[in-house]
């Protein structure tokens, strides 16, 4: 993956590793951890955003989804974590493969609203909880038939499991063996862990042959269909790929703050995602890492200026935007006299 | 690529600031105490009379000397009503700045993200967000406390009034915000119990603008009243939405009606409205005998001097949060040479042991077994607007 | 099973909803044909306008004005306002250039003041020494330096930037106006027209009637000036326009300044029957861009008729199915139709094909 | 090996034999690009056929055509962005390798044996067209000359049985023209078919072995370069009617 590359995990992995000792205060601990969640949702967008130049901005939809699946196995049916970890993949895989089909046909702008649709919609269900949607499945299968205090009965344990708008809480922490994460040093070494493996993974993909193809999906699809390449199941690859990151990260975040509610997972925070990425610079998924940290840490350090906070916060974002078009990375690589077409 | 020139520059004047900030901060050794609202954000509207309330009340406080001698310091975090900004906010006071105790956050779900880590930390919280789950199970929230009044006891006043008015039949339209779902949760559990059936059960978006479709539908239900469960502005579109559909069954909301600003941009589709909430509204036309009539006035004349009018039982929720951590610290003796740890187990302690003490939401009784104290017709007054937008106990209606 | 009359209401209740989604979809589709963005601020131009109109009747009519002088004033005021405030925002933030002009020198300015009073509370004498000595090295330093960044912005780069500006917009908005809802009186009588048992209001029929004035006005600006069709040459092919001698730079002004007034009149006419608040922007920005996407992006009317549609379903959905669900189901919509159609109801293949992120 | 198609433009029914280099040739408009588009999938004929060795290719996509051997170039060059030379070679020899995300992503020996045979392969061909020394620039960054020896490079990688250039010659000065007249010799003697579009006459006529010639989207002329430079419909074609009144 180049050398340049394996020298920064290196480092990043050192760093993860010392960073408890110079931070020992919990709340710095806590910033980095949440940092660390979004940076996996991020560093899925980046993929899906960076290299295959196919935007989405409803990763927070399968943010939700992982979160809800550990959430409510864990909270509501007493399984493991483990469970509700997997069973999130396995539903954001089905969700992100069957919606992906017909949206990536899209383009630009339409791409974006068809995302950022799924993304409300899933929102949506959160938010109204499951009651309404029994009610129709109910009125379905008495319609098809079946008897209604059979149906009701079947249906009972499913009338609410979101907890609509007000969320759920008491969702039990991670424990690994006889290991139990519980807290913000242990949470911190699980979850940057948890990231560092993403980046390698990440990295090897992007520099084998499907990190290639991607890459030239964005550079000209229609040239790389003459070159052999049938782009749409590329497309739904690093579709898929990028929904299971978000609900990994989804799965963490349910453990670690275990209480979700569906405000965390608004079109705000999909577009806040999408933010992170090209503050941080989308050419590389070393940028999707650096802008959720720059972009998670910022607006506590702006905690100072009391409400004045949002203006400042808003001030920053439009001058790395307006000055850094590459973002951070991108402009620390322009130093480093790399161009754009070797980052990665 | 000089723009990096502008951006380190602004960025040098930033940080300059953060640490003048900091500087400003740092006084003579006072007792630290944690709070955070909605200041911004989705609930603003919520936070901003909090945050306003507790700095005046720091103020009037340390004026009059401090707590034991020592001044009050309360640093206010904003959550943006948002579950991770609050709980960094949360481990910002509990482990940076130490803080005795923390009042706020404004809304049910930062509350109950933040609760688990008070509770492992050991530090009181007195939320002023409404959700009984905050404090309940008893066992998991021995460091919780709350001052809203409770949605139970909001729910059986409006619904005794609605039976005492002869209504069988009643349709509700709740917000999809916590506060509005577990609203309806509350009537829908004691409608049963009381005998009263819903026959319509309609939901709108806080940012919604339009009422017309779901008030119809409640309408053609053969409802004999609306029930409202509400906190966001856009409730004072339900009676102009009523008023536009010449629909004539009396309205109910809930306590999150309790700002005037609702009512005056209801304009006079606001009467007729019978809402349930603390008595800070009418306090000026409260017997001089009532039980709370000193409190309020004082608070209502203190915050309308310095904000300027109108005050809203929003803030009184601050009121009654920061008084009981003050209370309990003078109840304890607590001093910031204290060991951290023991203060703060004190000043749990000193609020669990309120006893009989009069806030803006009522009179406060708390226990090991109860951590809001309040019960609902000392918490609660039904209150009625009357023609001119004015706001009057319901029990003073001609 | 609901009667014709709810049906009605319904109805009536979506063009309430809807008239706004068309207007901020309207907007959308201006600043889009002349620079292929999405301008997240433009929702905060509707609250704009309906900020600044509250409070401007309100002082009026303190001064003792009648309503009937007063509305129409505040309304030129309003507009006037949000339209500047639009063109600063391109001259700021969005116009491509390769030098820092007199705007971004102020716009440092601006900035500094604010930070070293509001901020730091220096008293004035240093605010504004620190303000113009910055200012001035700054200009020193970057006079003669070109900023590619700013030459040739990326589509995402823009998109971006006008989050910050509605970000800080809104910023601005709550310290101005404080958080809590505005309100203000009908123009017209607020006594509902009942149709077959469904009611509207007068104001409602005023803010469609005001919509179809803006888009004939919008359609005659297109159709028969000069500048218009120099504008809709710049949205077909920035570039050819350019060669022909167009001023793109003028016209992507142009574009912003209009569909900030848009935005404005918008938020002006409706605020009696919605309320507005500081933070009302987002929201309204995403259902514009929803009905500017179902339209087809680049069709003006397209993006209207779609902003009712979308109403309409909301309320249709509302109604008859569920209100909890409404949002979802005008969107399973508008994604149904997008997998159908994928350049919107009334968009063209070609015009999509220019605007690739 | 025969292309037959009822064109939109037209009607034009032509063979190609194996192992030839045939030039087709007209004037703008006449329809040629868009023949090469049909056959290669880059968009959907309405009626006709395209018989490639016997085998019905017609309505192919554009992937499954390169899969079945017809590799192509673009007239308006069309080179991956932000991709160095080599890399746009090796996006063609994709197709002859099958590791997927997950032996990608962890690494797998066939990933890593996948991208080595990959790289190599590449490089193969990029020393075939001479640009074994531009490996590792940015594809976009180079003259157009090299951007076209790129694209034949990036086509040549698929192993097709038959390439076809849309006027490879287009903006190349005359050195560059005689370069690229030896390269198609080179392919040809590869054994490889050549179908190429050209409006450089003498390149045409000194390289192809056959010659088409369409115009308004009808083929008016098929033959040896002789026989066509004679063909008075051709000249007609290019030079216009003489009127007599």
């Amino acid at each position: 993956m180049g050398r340049a590359n394996v020298t920064a995990l290196i480092v990043f992995g050192i760093i993860i590793l010392v960073l408890p000792f110079v931070l020992t205060s919990p709340y710095y601990l806590r910033v980095m951890n949440f940092a660390g969640i979004f940076s996996l949702v991020c560093i899925g967008l980046s993929l899906l955003l960076g290299y295959a130049g196919q935007i989405s901005i409803g990763q927070a939809g399968f943010f939700a989804i992982g979160a809800y699946s550990s959430g409510i196995l864990c909270a509501a049916f007493g399984q493991s974590a483990w469970v509700g970890l997997v069973v999130g993949l396995v539903v954001n895989s089905l969700v992100a493969f069957l919606v992906g089909i017909p949206t990536l046909k899209l383009r630009g702008h339409y791409l974006a609203m068809a995302t950022l649709g799924i993304g409300e919609i899933i929102h949506i269900v959160a938010l109204a909880d499951t009651e309404e949607l029994t009610r129709l499945i109910a009125w379905i299968g008495e319609n098809a038939g079946y008897a209604p205090e059979a149906v009701s009965r079947v249906l009972q344990p499913y009338k609410a499991l979101t907890g609509g708008p007000s969320g759920f809480g008491e969702i039990p922490t991670i424990n690994i063996g006889s290991w139990v994460v519980s807290t913000p040093v242990e949470w911190f070494y699980f979850i940057w862990f948890v990231v560092f493996i993403a980046m390698l993974l990440s990295l090897n993909l992007i520099h084998s042959r499907i990190g290639r193809a991607l890459r030239a999906i964005h550079g000209d699809e229609e040239a790389a269909r003459a070159m052999g390449m049938n782009t749409l199941p590329l497309k739904l690859g690093i579709f898929v790929i990028s929904a299971c990151l978000a609900s990994i990260a989804g799965s963490l975040y349910a453990h670690y703050v275990t209480f979700i509610s569906p405000v965390t997972f608004s079109i705000n925070e999909s577009i806040l995602f999408v933010v992170m990425v090209a503050v941080g610079g989308m050419m590389s998924v070393w940028g999707a890492l650096v802008g959720t940290l720059i972009m998670t840490i910022l607006p506590e350090t702006l905690r100072v200026f009391q409400d004045y906070d949002i203006l400042i916060y808003g001030l920053i974002l439009l001058l790395i935007m307006m000055f850094m078009p590459d973002g951070v990375v991108g402009l620390v690589q322009s130093f480093f006299g790399r161009g754009r077409e070797k980052t990665g | 690529m000089k723009g990096r020139m502008i951006l380190t520059i602004l960025t040098a004047l930033v940080f300059a600031a953060a640490m003048m900030m900091g500087a400003m901060a740092a006084d003579k050794k006072p007792l630290k105490i944690g709070a955070i609202f909605s200041v911004t954000g989705k609930a603003s509207w919520l936070g901003d009379p909090e945050k306003k309330t507790a700095l005046m009340l720091v103020e009037e406080i340390n004026k009059a000397g401090g707590v034991n001698g020592y001044p009050v310091e309360v640093l206010i975090e904003d959550d943006e009503g948002v579950e991770p900004k609050a709980v960094n906010a949360t481990e910002k006071l509990i482990s940076k700045e130490n803080v005795l105790a923390i009042f706020g956050p404004s809304l049910s779900g930062p509350s109950m993200a933040i609760k688990p880590i008070c509770e492992k930390a050991k530090i009181p919280l007195v939320s002023c967000a409404a959700a009984e789950a905050i404090v309940t199970p008893i066992e998991e929230s021995h460091y919780v406390f709350k001052t809203p009044q409770l949605d139970s006891h909001v729910a059986v006043r409006i619904l005794e009034q609605i039976n005492k008015m002869g209504i069988k039949k009643i349709g509700l339209i709740t917000d999809t915000l916590a506060f509005g779902q577990q609203g309806r949760k509350q009537l829908q559990k004691y409608a049963k119990e009381m005998g009263v059936e819903i026959v319509a059960d309609e939901t709108f978006g806080p940012a919604d603008t339009d009422m017309t479709a779901q008030l119809k539908k409640i309408g053609s239900s053969g409802a004999g009243a609306v029930v409202g469960w509400t906190i966001v502005p856009a409730q004072s579109i339900i009676p102009k939405n009523m008023k536009q559909l010449g629909m004539k069954i009396p309205l109910f909301l809930s306590h999150g009606f309790g700002n005037p600003k609702y009512i005056q941009a209801a304009g006079e589709a606001a009467e007729g409205i019978i809402f349930p909430a603390g008595r800070l509204l009418v306090v000026d036309a409260l017997p001089a005998d009532n039980f709370q009539k000193k409190v309020l006035s004082s608070y209502k004349a203190d915050y309308e001097k310095r904000y300027g009018p109108p005050v809203s039982t929003f803030g009184g929720h601050a009121y009654d949060a920061f008084s009981l951590i003050v209370n309990a610290m003078k109840a304890k003796k607590i001093t910031p040479d204290m060991e951290v740890a023991k203060a703060r187990e004190l000043i749990r302690d000193g609020i669990e042991e309120t006893k009989d003490w009069i806030g803006t939401a009522g009179r406060f009784n708390m226990s090991a077994k109860d951590h809001t104290g309040l019960d609902k017709d000392g918490s609660l007054e039904l209150l009625f607007v009357e023609k001119g937008g004015k706001i009057i106990p319901l029990s003073q209606k001609k | 099973m609901a009667s014709i009359s709810d049906i009605l209401q319904y109805v009536f209740s979506g063009i309430t909803i809807g008239a706004i989604y068309a207007m901020v979809g309207l907007g959308f589709t201006m600043v889009y044909n002349s620079t292929s963005i999405i301008n997240f601020a433009q929702g905060e131009f509707v609250m704009l306008g309906g900020l600044l109109g509250v409070t401007c009747v309100g002082a009026l009519k303190n001064m003792g004005m009648p309503a009937h002088l007063a509305i129409p004033v505040a309304f030129v005021f309003a507009v006037g306002a949000t339209t500047l405030a639009g063109m600063l925002m391109e001259k700021v933030a969005i116009e491509p250039t390769s030098r820092l002009t007199v705007f971004h020198y102020g716009g440092i300015a601006a900035v500094v003041a604010w930070l070293s009073r509001v901020v730091l509370g220096l008293s004035i004498p240093v605010c504004v020494s620190a303000t113009v000595v910055i200012t001035a090295v700054l200009y020193l330093l970057l006079r003669r330096k070109t900023i590619h960044a700013m030459k040739n912005p990326t589509v995402l780069q823009l998109i971006i930037i006008t989050i910050a500006l509605s970000i800080m917009v809104r910023g601005i908005a709550m310290f101005t106006f404080g958080k809590d809802p505005y309100f203000m009186d009908h123009f017209v009588p607020e006594k509902a027209i009942n149709v077959l048992g469904a009611t509207v209001l007068p104001q409602t029929l005023l803010v469609v009637a005001v919509i179809i004035l803006v888009v004939i006005l919008v359609g005659l600006f297109f159709g028969l000036t000069l500048t218009g069709k120099a504008m809709q040459a710049c949205a077909f092919n920035r570039e050819i326009a350019k060669l022909m001698g167009i001023n793109d730079r003028w016209m992507i002004l142009l574009s912003f300044a209009m569909s900030a007034a848009v935005g404005a009149v918008a938020g002006y006419v409706v605020t009696p029957i919605t309320l507005m608040e500081y933070d009302r922007g987002p929201m309204l920005a995403l259902k514009g861009f929803g009905a500017a996407v179902l339209g087809g992006l680049g069709n003006g009317y397209g993006a209207v008729a779609a902003g009712f549609i979308l109403g309409v379903l909301e309320a249709l959905g509302a109604g008859l199915i569920s209100s909890a669900y409404k949002d979802a189901i005008s969107l399973i919509i508008l994604l149904a139709v997008l997998f159908y159609k994928p350049t919107g109801l009334f968009g063209s293949a070609e015009a999509a094909k220019f605007k690739e992120f | 090996m025969k292309f037959g198609g009822v064109m939109a433009l037209g009607n034009v029914s032509t063979s190609v034999a194996e192992h030839s280099i045939t030039a087709i040739i007209g004037p703008n408009g006449a329809g040629k690009t868009t023949l090469i588009n049909v056959i290669s999938g880059a968009i959907p004929q309405t009626k006709g056929k395209v018989r490639f060795q016997g085998r019905d290719v017609s309505g192919f996509a554009p992937h499954k055509a390169a899969e079945a051997g017809i590799a192509r170039t673009f007239q308006n060059l069309r080179l991956f962005k932000h991709m160095s030379t080599l890399e746009n070679v090796m996006v063609s020899r994709h197709i002859k390798t099958t590791s997927g995300f997950f032996s990608c992503a962890l690494k797998l020996p066939s990933s890593r044996s996948d991208e080595k045979i990959i790289r190599e392969k590449a490089i193969e061909f990029l020393d075939f067209v001479g640009l074994g020394d531009k490996a590792n620039f940015d594809a976009l960054s180079l003259p157009f000359g090299v951007q076209r020896h790129i694209e034949i490079a990036r086509a040549l990688a698929l192993d097709p049985k038959v390439v076809l250039l849309d006027e490879p010659a287009g903006g190349l000065n005359p050195q560059e023209t005689d370069g690229l007249a030896t390269l198609i010799h080179k392919i040809r003697d590869k054994g490889i078919t050549v179908v190429l579009i050209e409006h450089d006459m003498s390149l045409v006529m000194n390289i192809s072995d056959s010659v088409v010639v369409l115009n308004y989207g009808q083929k008016i002329a098929e033959g040896t370069p002789e026989e066509i430079q004679r063909n008075q419909a051709v000249i007609e074609a290019y030079l216009g009617k003489e009127t007599v009144h």
